[in-house]
Protein backbone atom coordinates (compact mmCIF):
# COMPACT_ATOMS: atom_id res chain seq x y z
CA UNK A 1 0.00 0.00 0.00
CA UNK A 2 1.58 3.73 -1.40
CA UNK A 3 0.41 7.10 0.10
CA UNK A 4 0.49 10.37 -1.30
CA UNK A 5 0.12 13.12 0.80
CA UNK A 6 -1.10 16.55 -0.29
CA UNK A 7 -3.02 19.55 0.97
CA UNK A 8 -5.88 21.12 -0.07
CA UNK A 9 -7.93 24.44 1.55
CA UNK A 10 -6.38 23.26 4.93
CA UNK A 11 -6.87 19.91 4.76
CA UNK A 12 -4.12 16.69 4.42
CA UNK A 13 -5.78 14.19 1.52
CA UNK A 14 -4.48 11.42 1.53
CA UNK A 15 -4.27 8.84 -1.75
CA UNK A 16 -3.89 5.16 -1.24
CA UNK A 17 -2.77 3.35 -3.77
CA UNK A 18 -3.20 -0.65 -3.19
CA UNK A 19 -4.88 -3.26 -0.69
CA UNK A 20 -5.93 -2.38 2.33
CA UNK A 21 -5.93 -5.14 4.81
CA UNK A 22 -4.93 -5.83 8.35
CA UNK A 23 -1.22 -6.45 6.95
CA UNK A 24 -1.04 -2.63 5.38
CA UNK A 25 -3.49 -1.24 8.08
CA UNK A 26 -0.45 -0.21 10.64
CA UNK A 27 1.80 1.46 8.39
CA UNK A 28 -1.03 3.50 6.99
CA UNK A 29 -2.07 4.62 10.32
CA UNK A 30 1.23 5.61 11.35
CA UNK A 31 1.87 7.61 8.51
CA UNK A 32 -1.29 9.09 8.27
CA UNK A 33 -1.10 9.87 12.17
CA UNK A 34 2.34 11.17 11.63
CA UNK A 35 1.23 13.61 8.96
CA UNK A 36 -1.48 14.95 10.89
CA UNK A 37 0.71 15.89 13.68
CA UNK A 38 3.55 17.26 11.19
CA UNK A 39 1.25 19.66 9.40
CA UNK A 40 -1.16 20.17 12.30
CA UNK A 41 -4.10 19.92 10.44
CA UNK A 42 -7.90 19.47 11.49
CA UNK A 43 -9.54 18.50 8.66
CA UNK A 44 -8.74 14.72 6.99
CA UNK A 45 -10.10 13.68 3.28
CA UNK A 46 -9.20 9.87 2.24
CA UNK A 47 -9.35 9.07 -1.23
CA UNK A 48 -9.97 5.70 -2.38
CA UNK A 49 -9.60 5.60 -5.77
CA UNK A 50 -6.32 3.47 -6.00
CA UNK A 51 -7.28 0.93 -3.20
CA UNK A 52 -8.62 -1.88 -5.26
CA UNK A 53 -9.32 -3.99 -1.97
CA UNK A 54 -10.35 -3.70 1.16
CA UNK A 55 -11.46 -5.74 4.36
CA UNK A 56 -12.80 -4.57 7.33
CA UNK A 57 -9.48 -3.65 8.72
CA UNK A 58 -10.36 -0.11 6.41
CA UNK A 59 -13.01 0.32 8.69
CA UNK A 60 -10.74 0.48 11.41
CA UNK A 61 -8.22 2.40 9.63
CA UNK A 62 -11.51 5.16 9.25
CA UNK A 63 -12.64 5.12 12.44
CA UNK A 64 -9.66 5.44 14.08
CA UNK A 65 -8.24 8.42 12.13
CA UNK A 66 -11.72 9.70 12.68
CA UNK A 67 -11.20 9.55 16.46
CA UNK A 68 -8.35 11.38 15.97
CA UNK A 69 -8.85 14.51 13.84
CA UNK A 70 -12.11 14.61 16.17
CA UNK A 71 -10.14 15.30 19.44
CA UNK A 72 -9.51 18.84 17.47
CA UNK A 73 -12.94 19.13 16.35
CA UNK A 74 -11.74 18.27 12.94
CA UNK A 75 -13.37 16.02 10.42
CA UNK A 76 -12.82 13.16 8.33
CA UNK A 77 -14.23 12.56 4.41
CA UNK A 78 -14.04 9.70 2.21
CA UNK A 79 -13.97 9.85 -1.22
CA UNK A 80 -13.99 7.97 -4.76
CA UNK A 81 -15.25 4.44 -3.18
CA UNK A 82 -14.95 1.38 -6.01
CA UNK A 83 -17.88 -0.66 -4.98
CA UNK A 84 -16.08 -3.05 -3.31
CA UNK A 85 -14.48 -1.03 -0.71
CA UNK A 86 -18.24 0.86 -0.80
CA UNK A 87 -19.76 -2.40 0.25
CA UNK A 88 -17.48 -2.80 3.32
CA UNK A 89 -17.88 0.72 4.78
CA UNK A 90 -21.78 0.36 3.88
CA UNK A 91 -21.76 -3.18 6.34
CA UNK A 92 -19.37 -1.51 9.10
CA UNK A 93 -22.78 1.35 9.15
CA UNK A 94 -19.74 4.01 8.65
CA UNK A 95 -21.75 6.16 6.56
CA UNK A 96 -23.87 6.76 9.89
CA UNK A 97 -20.55 9.32 11.20
CA UNK A 98 -18.36 9.87 8.11
CA UNK A 99 -19.63 10.95 4.77
CA UNK A 100 -18.83 10.22 1.43
CA UNK A 101 -18.41 12.34 -1.32
CA UNK A 102 -18.27 11.55 -5.05
CA UNK A 103 -14.49 13.56 -5.51
CA UNK A 104 -11.35 15.41 -3.62
CA UNK A 105 -13.11 19.17 -4.81
CA UNK A 106 -16.83 18.03 -3.66
CA UNK A 107 -15.22 16.52 -0.43
CA UNK A 108 -13.36 20.22 0.33
CA UNK A 109 -16.59 22.16 -0.89
CA UNK A 110 -18.46 20.40 2.92
CA UNK A 111 -16.01 20.02 5.56
CA UNK B 1 -20.85 -32.40 -11.89
CA UNK B 2 -17.92 -30.35 -11.54
CA UNK B 3 -15.65 -31.11 -8.62
CA UNK B 4 -12.15 -30.20 -7.60
CA UNK B 5 -10.61 -29.82 -4.50
CA UNK B 6 -7.15 -27.91 -2.46
CA UNK B 7 -5.66 -27.72 0.47
CA UNK B 8 -2.88 -25.45 1.47
CA UNK B 9 -1.10 -24.74 4.81
CA UNK B 10 1.28 -21.63 5.69
CA UNK B 11 1.97 -19.79 8.78
CA UNK B 12 0.39 -16.89 10.93
CA UNK B 13 2.66 -13.83 9.16
CA UNK B 14 0.33 -11.29 7.69
CA UNK B 15 1.95 -11.19 4.42
CA UNK B 16 0.22 -14.30 4.01
CA UNK B 17 -3.33 -12.40 3.82
CA UNK B 18 -2.48 -11.54 0.64
CA UNK B 19 -1.42 -14.69 -0.55
CA UNK B 20 -4.06 -16.61 1.36
CA UNK B 21 -6.59 -14.08 -1.25
CA UNK B 22 -5.13 -15.18 -4.36
CA UNK B 23 -4.84 -18.45 -3.67
CA UNK B 24 -8.40 -19.04 -3.10
CA UNK B 25 -9.52 -16.63 -6.05
CA UNK B 26 -7.37 -18.62 -8.37
CA UNK B 27 -9.26 -21.77 -7.37
CA UNK B 28 -12.49 -20.27 -7.83
CA UNK B 29 -11.97 -19.02 -10.95
CA UNK B 30 -12.69 -22.29 -12.46
CA UNK B 31 -16.29 -21.42 -11.54
CA UNK B 32 -15.91 -18.68 -14.26
CA UNK B 33 -16.93 -15.64 -10.84
CA UNK B 34 -18.02 -12.60 -11.91
CA UNK B 35 -16.02 -9.72 -10.46
CA UNK B 36 -18.01 -9.22 -7.68
CA UNK B 37 -18.50 -12.63 -6.50
CA UNK B 38 -14.95 -12.95 -6.80
CA UNK B 39 -14.31 -9.72 -4.47
CA UNK B 40 -16.82 -10.97 -2.26
CA UNK B 41 -14.78 -14.59 -1.73
CA UNK B 42 -11.17 -12.40 -1.23
CA UNK B 43 -12.90 -10.80 1.09
CA UNK B 44 -14.42 -13.48 3.12
CA UNK B 45 -11.05 -14.48 3.15
CA UNK B 46 -9.35 -12.51 4.27
CA UNK B 47 -11.17 -11.76 7.42
CA UNK B 48 -10.95 -15.54 8.32
CA UNK B 49 -7.26 -15.61 7.87
CA UNK B 50 -6.30 -12.49 9.83
CA UNK B 51 -8.60 -13.23 12.62
CA UNK B 52 -6.25 -16.45 12.58
CA UNK B 53 -3.24 -14.37 12.99
CA UNK B 54 -4.12 -11.77 15.72
CA UNK B 55 -6.99 -13.49 17.47
CA UNK B 56 -6.24 -17.00 17.10
CA UNK B 57 -2.42 -16.74 17.60
CA UNK B 58 -2.40 -13.03 18.78
CA UNK B 59 0.76 -12.72 16.14
CA UNK B 60 2.52 -15.37 17.68
CA UNK B 61 3.63 -18.33 14.90
CA UNK B 62 1.23 -21.02 14.29
CA UNK B 63 -0.08 -22.92 11.23
CA UNK B 64 -2.91 -21.80 9.17
CA UNK B 65 -5.18 -24.03 7.03
CA UNK B 66 -7.17 -23.39 3.99
CA UNK B 67 -9.04 -26.63 2.54
CA UNK B 68 -11.14 -25.05 -0.66
CA UNK B 69 -14.11 -27.70 -2.58
CA UNK B 70 -16.10 -26.97 -5.83
CA UNK B 71 -18.79 -29.41 -6.43
CA UNK B 72 -20.88 -27.78 -9.02
CA UNK B 73 -21.00 -24.51 -8.69
CA UNK B 74 -20.68 -24.37 -4.91
CA UNK B 75 -17.12 -23.14 -3.59
CA UNK B 76 -16.72 -24.75 0.49
CA UNK B 77 -14.16 -22.47 2.01
CA UNK B 78 -12.85 -24.09 5.07
CA UNK B 79 -10.09 -22.14 7.48
CA UNK B 80 -8.18 -23.46 10.10
CA UNK B 81 -5.90 -22.55 13.12
CA UNK B 82 -5.01 -24.29 16.39
CA UNK B 83 -4.60 -21.18 18.19
CA UNK B 84 -6.52 -19.59 21.39
CA UNK B 85 -10.00 -20.74 20.65
CA UNK B 86 -13.08 -18.39 20.89
CA UNK B 87 -15.15 -18.86 24.24
CA UNK B 88 -18.51 -17.25 22.92
CA UNK B 89 -18.90 -18.05 19.45
CA UNK B 90 -22.12 -15.94 19.47
CA UNK B 91 -20.80 -13.27 21.30
CA UNK B 92 -18.41 -13.00 18.69
CA UNK B 93 -20.36 -13.28 15.49
CA UNK B 94 -22.55 -10.32 17.42
CA UNK B 95 -21.45 -7.02 14.78
CA UNK B 96 -19.29 -4.48 15.97
CA UNK B 97 -18.37 -7.33 18.78
CA UNK B 98 -14.45 -7.31 19.14
CA UNK B 99 -12.18 -8.58 21.77
CA UNK B 100 -8.86 -6.41 20.53
CA UNK B 101 -10.38 -2.51 20.46
CA UNK B 102 -6.94 -1.38 20.86
CA UNK B 103 -5.66 -2.60 17.31
CA UNK B 104 -8.42 -0.87 15.65
CA UNK B 105 -10.28 -3.64 15.06
CA UNK B 106 -13.65 -2.92 14.04
CA UNK B 107 -15.62 -6.26 15.13
CA UNK B 108 -17.18 -6.89 11.44
CA UNK B 109 -14.90 -9.41 10.57
CA UNK B 110 -17.74 -12.05 11.11
CA UNK B 111 -20.39 -10.21 9.61
CA UNK B 112 -18.39 -9.58 6.09
CA UNK B 113 -18.12 -13.22 5.96
CA UNK B 114 -21.25 -14.03 6.75
CA UNK B 115 -23.00 -11.26 4.44
CA UNK B 116 -20.56 -11.98 1.49
CA UNK B 117 -20.92 -15.56 1.58
CA UNK B 118 -23.78 -17.49 1.60
CA UNK B 119 -23.36 -19.67 4.87
CA UNK B 120 -21.05 -19.47 7.73
CA UNK B 121 -20.43 -21.93 10.33
CA UNK B 122 -17.78 -21.33 13.16
CA UNK B 123 -16.63 -24.22 15.23
CA UNK B 124 -14.27 -23.39 18.06
CA UNK B 125 -12.92 -25.07 21.49
CA UNK B 126 -10.67 -22.94 23.82
CA UNK B 127 -6.98 -23.29 23.75
CA UNK B 128 -7.36 -25.77 20.76
CA UNK B 129 -8.49 -23.38 17.82
CA UNK B 130 -11.52 -22.32 15.43
CA UNK B 131 -12.24 -23.83 11.99
CA UNK B 132 -14.36 -20.89 9.73
CA UNK B 133 -16.48 -22.52 6.87
CA UNK B 134 -18.18 -20.63 4.44
CA UNK B 135 -20.10 -21.72 1.09
CA UNK B 136 -20.99 -19.65 -1.74
CA UNK B 137 -22.77 -20.78 -5.09
CA UNK B 138 -21.75 -19.11 -7.75
CA UNK B 139 -24.44 -17.96 -10.28
CA UNK B 140 -24.48 -20.03 -13.64
CA UNK B 141 -24.56 -18.53 -17.18
CA UNK C 1 16.72 -13.33 6.69
CA UNK C 2 13.67 -12.62 5.21
CA UNK C 3 11.48 -16.65 5.71
CA UNK C 4 8.28 -17.83 4.76
CA UNK C 5 7.36 -21.30 3.60
CA UNK C 6 3.74 -22.75 2.44
CA UNK C 7 2.33 -26.09 1.17
CA UNK C 8 -0.30 -26.81 -0.96
CA UNK C 9 -1.59 -30.15 -2.28
CA UNK C 10 -4.36 -30.83 -5.08
CA UNK C 11 -5.56 -33.73 -7.55
CA UNK C 12 -3.94 -34.48 -10.46
CA UNK C 13 -6.60 -32.90 -12.86
CA UNK C 14 -5.14 -30.35 -15.41
CA UNK C 15 -6.91 -28.03 -14.38
CA UNK C 16 -5.00 -27.74 -11.36
CA UNK C 17 -1.66 -26.84 -14.01
CA UNK C 18 -2.68 -23.12 -14.37
CA UNK C 19 -3.83 -23.25 -10.55
CA UNK C 20 -0.45 -24.60 -9.46
CA UNK C 21 1.50 -21.69 -11.59
CA UNK C 22 -0.39 -18.88 -9.88
CA UNK C 23 0.31 -20.50 -6.21
CA UNK C 24 3.54 -20.65 -6.72
CA UNK C 25 4.03 -17.47 -8.69
CA UNK C 26 1.85 -15.69 -5.84
CA UNK C 27 3.85 -16.89 -3.52
CA UNK C 28 7.38 -16.12 -5.54
CA UNK C 29 6.15 -12.40 -5.56
CA UNK C 30 6.98 -11.26 -2.06
CA UNK C 31 10.63 -11.55 -2.74
CA UNK C 32 9.45 -8.79 -5.98
CA UNK C 33 10.28 -10.65 -8.96
CA UNK C 34 11.02 -9.42 -12.38
CA UNK C 35 8.35 -10.67 -15.20
CA UNK C 36 11.40 -12.43 -16.34
CA UNK C 37 11.95 -14.44 -13.06
CA UNK C 38 8.32 -15.06 -12.35
CA UNK C 39 7.72 -16.52 -15.95
CA UNK C 40 10.39 -18.60 -15.76
CA UNK C 41 9.30 -20.54 -12.17
CA UNK C 42 5.66 -20.29 -13.59
CA UNK C 43 7.38 -22.49 -16.62
CA UNK C 44 8.95 -25.00 -14.47
CA UNK C 45 6.47 -25.92 -12.09
CA UNK C 46 4.31 -26.49 -15.00
CA UNK C 47 6.25 -28.72 -16.19
CA UNK C 48 6.94 -30.75 -12.89
CA UNK C 49 2.94 -30.47 -12.13
CA UNK C 50 2.27 -31.52 -15.95
CA UNK C 51 4.79 -34.82 -14.94
CA UNK C 52 2.90 -35.90 -12.26
CA UNK C 53 -0.47 -35.64 -13.70
CA UNK C 54 0.58 -37.52 -17.36
CA UNK C 55 3.35 -39.75 -16.45
CA UNK C 56 2.97 -39.71 -12.73
CA UNK C 57 -0.26 -40.54 -12.43
CA UNK C 58 -1.06 -41.45 -16.13
CA UNK C 59 -4.03 -39.33 -16.06
CA UNK C 60 -5.91 -41.13 -13.32
CA UNK C 61 -6.58 -39.63 -10.06
CA UNK C 62 -3.76 -39.14 -7.11
CA UNK C 63 -2.77 -36.45 -5.17
CA UNK C 64 0.07 -33.66 -6.08
CA UNK C 65 1.92 -31.48 -3.02
CA UNK C 66 3.79 -28.26 -3.38
CA UNK C 67 5.89 -27.07 -0.82
CA UNK C 68 7.50 -23.66 -1.51
CA UNK C 69 10.39 -21.94 1.13
CA UNK C 70 11.16 -18.28 0.47
CA UNK C 71 14.55 -18.17 2.57
CA UNK C 72 16.50 -14.95 1.82
CA UNK C 73 16.27 -14.41 -1.68
CA UNK C 74 16.48 -18.21 -2.78
CA UNK C 75 13.28 -19.81 -3.29
CA UNK C 76 12.65 -23.21 -2.91
CA UNK C 77 9.98 -25.83 -4.63
CA UNK C 78 9.31 -28.95 -4.57
CA UNK C 79 6.57 -31.25 -6.55
CA UNK C 80 5.69 -34.77 -5.16
CA UNK C 81 3.59 -37.45 -6.40
CA UNK C 82 2.89 -40.42 -5.19
CA UNK C 83 2.32 -42.41 -8.72
CA UNK C 84 4.24 -44.72 -10.55
CA UNK C 85 7.66 -43.46 -10.39
CA UNK C 86 10.66 -43.04 -12.40
CA UNK C 87 13.39 -46.23 -13.28
CA UNK C 88 16.02 -44.57 -14.69
CA UNK C 89 16.25 -40.63 -13.83
CA UNK C 90 19.70 -40.04 -15.42
CA UNK C 91 17.92 -41.17 -18.92
CA UNK C 92 14.55 -39.30 -18.23
CA UNK C 93 16.60 -35.93 -17.68
CA UNK C 94 18.06 -36.08 -20.98
CA UNK C 95 17.01 -33.77 -22.89
CA UNK C 96 14.31 -34.98 -25.79
CA UNK C 97 13.70 -38.21 -23.76
CA UNK C 98 10.10 -39.09 -23.42
CA UNK C 99 8.15 -42.40 -22.33
CA UNK C 100 5.03 -41.23 -24.09
CA UNK C 101 6.01 -39.44 -27.72
CA UNK C 102 2.35 -40.67 -28.50
CA UNK C 103 1.01 -38.06 -26.62
CA UNK C 104 3.34 -35.27 -28.26
CA UNK C 105 5.66 -35.00 -25.55
CA UNK C 106 8.55 -33.41 -26.38
CA UNK C 107 11.05 -34.89 -23.53
CA UNK C 108 12.12 -30.92 -22.95
CA UNK C 109 10.75 -31.00 -19.51
CA UNK C 110 13.13 -31.83 -16.83
CA UNK C 111 15.75 -29.72 -19.43
CA UNK C 112 13.29 -26.58 -19.07
CA UNK C 113 13.25 -26.93 -14.84
CA UNK C 114 16.51 -27.51 -15.03
CA UNK C 115 17.26 -24.05 -17.36
CA UNK C 116 14.82 -21.78 -15.63
CA UNK C 117 15.52 -22.54 -12.42
CA UNK C 118 18.90 -23.03 -10.60
CA UNK C 119 19.28 -26.18 -9.44
CA UNK C 120 17.06 -29.39 -9.69
CA UNK C 121 17.00 -32.71 -8.29
CA UNK C 122 14.79 -35.74 -9.07
CA UNK C 123 14.24 -38.47 -6.11
CA UNK C 124 11.89 -41.44 -7.54
CA UNK C 125 11.04 -44.62 -6.22
CA UNK C 126 9.37 -47.25 -8.69
CA UNK C 127 5.85 -47.38 -7.84
CA UNK C 128 6.05 -45.26 -4.71
CA UNK C 129 6.42 -41.78 -6.52
CA UNK C 130 9.03 -38.91 -7.57
CA UNK C 131 9.47 -35.69 -5.78
CA UNK C 132 11.01 -33.07 -7.98
CA UNK C 133 13.30 -30.30 -5.75
CA UNK C 134 13.92 -27.13 -7.50
CA UNK C 135 15.55 -23.69 -5.97
CA UNK C 136 15.85 -20.15 -7.78
CA UNK C 137 18.16 -17.45 -5.96
CA UNK C 138 16.46 -14.01 -7.29
CA UNK C 139 18.11 -10.80 -7.95
CA UNK C 140 18.80 -8.31 -5.73
CA UNK C 141 17.89 -4.84 -6.21
CA UNK D 1 -7.18 -21.02 -24.80
CA UNK D 2 -9.25 -19.44 -27.65
CA UNK D 3 -8.52 -19.85 -31.10
CA UNK D 4 -9.45 -18.01 -34.41
CA UNK D 5 -8.72 -19.07 -37.66
CA UNK D 6 -8.58 -17.27 -41.21
CA UNK D 7 -6.50 -17.96 -44.39
CA UNK D 8 -3.98 -15.66 -46.08
CA UNK D 9 -2.54 -16.45 -49.37
CA UNK D 10 -3.49 -20.33 -49.29
CA UNK D 11 -1.81 -21.21 -46.03
CA UNK D 12 -3.88 -21.42 -42.48
CA UNK D 13 -3.28 -18.87 -39.68
CA UNK D 14 -3.80 -19.72 -36.28
CA UNK D 15 -3.99 -17.13 -33.57
CA UNK D 16 -4.11 -18.45 -30.12
CA UNK D 17 -5.15 -16.71 -27.34
CA UNK D 18 -4.12 -17.44 -23.53
CA UNK D 19 -2.08 -20.16 -22.02
CA UNK D 20 -0.61 -23.23 -24.08
CA UNK D 21 0.06 -25.81 -21.39
CA UNK D 22 -0.22 -29.55 -21.54
CA UNK D 23 -4.25 -29.02 -20.24
CA UNK D 24 -5.02 -26.08 -23.31
CA UNK D 25 -2.59 -28.45 -25.56
CA UNK D 26 -5.23 -31.37 -26.44
CA UNK D 27 -8.18 -29.04 -27.69
CA UNK D 28 -5.96 -26.65 -29.57
CA UNK D 29 -4.21 -30.07 -31.28
CA UNK D 30 -7.75 -31.20 -32.18
CA UNK D 31 -9.09 -28.21 -33.69
CA UNK D 32 -6.40 -26.93 -35.61
CA UNK D 33 -6.34 -30.54 -36.94
CA UNK D 34 -9.56 -30.46 -38.14
CA UNK D 35 -9.39 -27.15 -39.71
CA UNK D 36 -5.91 -27.88 -41.75
CA UNK D 37 -8.46 -31.39 -43.04
CA UNK D 38 -11.26 -29.29 -43.46
CA UNK D 39 -9.64 -26.70 -45.93
CA UNK D 40 -7.22 -28.71 -46.98
CA UNK D 41 -4.70 -26.23 -47.14
CA UNK D 42 -0.88 -27.33 -47.36
CA UNK D 43 0.73 -24.61 -45.11
CA UNK D 44 -0.01 -23.43 -41.45
CA UNK D 45 0.89 -20.08 -39.79
CA UNK D 46 0.81 -20.41 -35.98
CA UNK D 47 0.46 -16.67 -34.45
CA UNK D 48 1.51 -16.77 -30.56
CA UNK D 49 0.72 -13.12 -30.59
CA UNK D 50 -1.78 -13.61 -27.51
CA UNK D 51 -0.20 -16.23 -26.14
CA UNK D 52 1.70 -15.04 -22.76
CA UNK D 53 2.41 -18.49 -20.89
CA UNK D 54 3.72 -21.37 -22.51
CA UNK D 55 5.14 -24.25 -21.43
CA UNK D 56 7.25 -27.37 -22.97
CA UNK D 57 3.83 -29.26 -23.73
CA UNK D 58 3.95 -26.02 -26.81
CA UNK D 59 6.61 -27.70 -28.64
CA UNK D 60 4.75 -30.62 -28.67
CA UNK D 61 2.28 -28.73 -30.37
CA UNK D 62 4.24 -27.31 -32.91
CA UNK D 63 6.60 -30.18 -33.98
CA UNK D 64 3.14 -31.80 -34.24
CA UNK D 65 1.38 -30.07 -36.60
CA UNK D 66 4.50 -30.15 -38.44
CA UNK D 67 4.16 -33.44 -38.89
CA UNK D 68 1.02 -33.68 -40.13
CA UNK D 69 1.70 -31.18 -42.97
CA UNK D 70 4.66 -32.46 -43.82
CA UNK D 71 3.56 -35.73 -44.95
CA UNK D 72 1.84 -33.45 -47.90
CA UNK D 73 4.78 -31.02 -48.30
CA UNK D 74 3.16 -28.37 -46.30
CA UNK D 75 5.44 -25.90 -44.09
CA UNK D 76 4.88 -24.29 -40.83
CA UNK D 77 5.67 -21.11 -39.80
CA UNK D 78 5.81 -18.97 -36.06
CA UNK D 79 4.99 -15.81 -35.76
CA UNK D 80 4.68 -13.30 -33.20
CA UNK D 81 6.66 -14.78 -30.06
CA UNK D 82 6.45 -13.49 -26.81
CA UNK D 83 10.19 -13.27 -25.03
CA UNK D 84 8.97 -16.00 -22.37
CA UNK D 85 7.78 -18.47 -25.46
CA UNK D 86 10.20 -18.10 -27.63
CA UNK D 87 12.78 -19.01 -24.99
CA UNK D 88 11.19 -22.07 -24.63
CA UNK D 89 11.18 -22.95 -28.22
CA UNK D 90 15.01 -22.20 -28.29
CA UNK D 91 15.35 -24.47 -25.59
CA UNK D 92 13.85 -26.98 -27.69
CA UNK D 93 16.05 -26.38 -30.29
CA UNK D 94 12.94 -25.84 -32.69
CA UNK D 95 14.10 -23.32 -34.54
CA UNK D 96 16.65 -25.92 -36.41
CA UNK D 97 13.53 -27.06 -38.06
CA UNK D 98 10.66 -24.25 -37.93
CA UNK D 99 11.10 -20.83 -39.20
CA UNK D 100 10.47 -18.01 -37.25
CA UNK D 101 9.17 -14.86 -38.51
CA UNK D 102 8.27 -11.46 -37.31
CA UNK D 103 4.67 -11.20 -38.72
CA UNK D 104 2.19 -12.91 -40.31
CA UNK D 105 2.99 -10.99 -44.07
CA UNK D 106 6.68 -11.77 -43.31
CA UNK D 107 5.68 -15.59 -42.88
CA UNK D 108 3.46 -15.43 -45.96
CA UNK D 109 6.08 -13.78 -47.97
CA UNK D 110 8.49 -16.91 -47.21
CA UNK D 111 6.34 -20.17 -47.36
N1 LIG E 1 -9.66 -17.43 14.74
C1 LIG E 1 -10.02 -16.86 15.90
N2 LIG E 1 -9.43 -17.26 17.06
C2 LIG E 1 -9.77 -16.69 18.24
N3 LIG E 1 -10.69 -15.72 18.36
C3 LIG E 1 -11.31 -15.28 17.25
C4 LIG E 1 -11.02 -15.83 15.98
N4 LIG E 1 -11.80 -15.21 15.07
C5 LIG E 1 -12.54 -14.32 15.74
N5 LIG E 1 -12.26 -14.36 17.07
C6 LIG E 1 -12.92 -13.55 18.13
O1 LIG E 1 -14.12 -13.04 17.59
C7 LIG E 1 -14.13 -11.60 17.69
C8 LIG E 1 -14.92 -11.01 16.55
O2 LIG E 1 -14.28 -11.27 15.30
P1 LIG E 1 -14.56 -10.34 14.05
O3 LIG E 1 -16.03 -10.22 13.85
O4 LIG E 1 -13.78 -10.87 12.91
O5 LIG E 1 -14.04 -8.91 14.47
P2 LIG E 1 -12.55 -8.32 14.67
O6 LIG E 1 -11.56 -9.18 13.98
O7 LIG E 1 -12.62 -6.97 14.09
O8 LIG E 1 -12.31 -8.32 16.16
C9 LIG E 1 -12.67 -11.22 17.71
O9 LIG E 1 -12.47 -9.95 18.30
C10 LIG E 1 -12.07 -12.36 18.55
O10 LIG E 1 -12.27 -12.15 19.92
N1 LIG F 1 6.48 -37.40 -12.06
C1 LIG F 1 6.88 -38.38 -12.90
N2 LIG F 1 6.48 -39.67 -12.70
C2 LIG F 1 6.87 -40.66 -13.54
N3 LIG F 1 7.66 -40.47 -14.61
C3 LIG F 1 8.10 -39.21 -14.86
C4 LIG F 1 7.73 -38.12 -14.03
N4 LIG F 1 8.32 -37.01 -14.52
C5 LIG F 1 9.00 -37.40 -15.61
N5 LIG F 1 8.90 -38.73 -15.83
C6 LIG F 1 9.54 -39.51 -16.91
O1 LIG F 1 10.61 -38.73 -17.44
C7 LIG F 1 10.43 -38.54 -18.85
C8 LIG F 1 10.99 -37.20 -19.27
O2 LIG F 1 10.25 -36.13 -18.68
P1 LIG F 1 10.27 -34.69 -19.35
O3 LIG F 1 11.70 -34.27 -19.57
O4 LIG F 1 9.45 -33.79 -18.50
O5 LIG F 1 9.61 -34.88 -20.76
P2 LIG F 1 8.10 -35.19 -21.21
O6 LIG F 1 7.17 -34.79 -20.11
O7 LIG F 1 7.93 -34.32 -22.41
O8 LIG F 1 8.04 -36.64 -21.51
C9 LIG F 1 8.94 -38.69 -19.06
O9 LIG F 1 8.62 -39.02 -20.39
C10 LIG F 1 8.60 -39.80 -18.06
O10 LIG F 1 8.93 -41.05 -18.58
Amino acid sequence: MNLKFSQKKGALVVTMLGELDHHSAERVRIKIDNKIDELGVKNLILDFSGVNFMDSSGIGVVIGRFRKVSEWGGKVAIVNLASPVKKVFELGGLFKIIKEYRDIDEAVLNL
Amino acid sequence: MFKNEMKIEFPSKSQNEAFARVVVAAFASQLDPTIEELSDVKTAVSEAVTNAIIHGYENSSGKIEIECKIEGRTLTVIVTDYGKGIEDVELAKQPLYTSRPELERSGMGFTVMETFMDSLEVESEPLKGTRVKMTKEFKSF
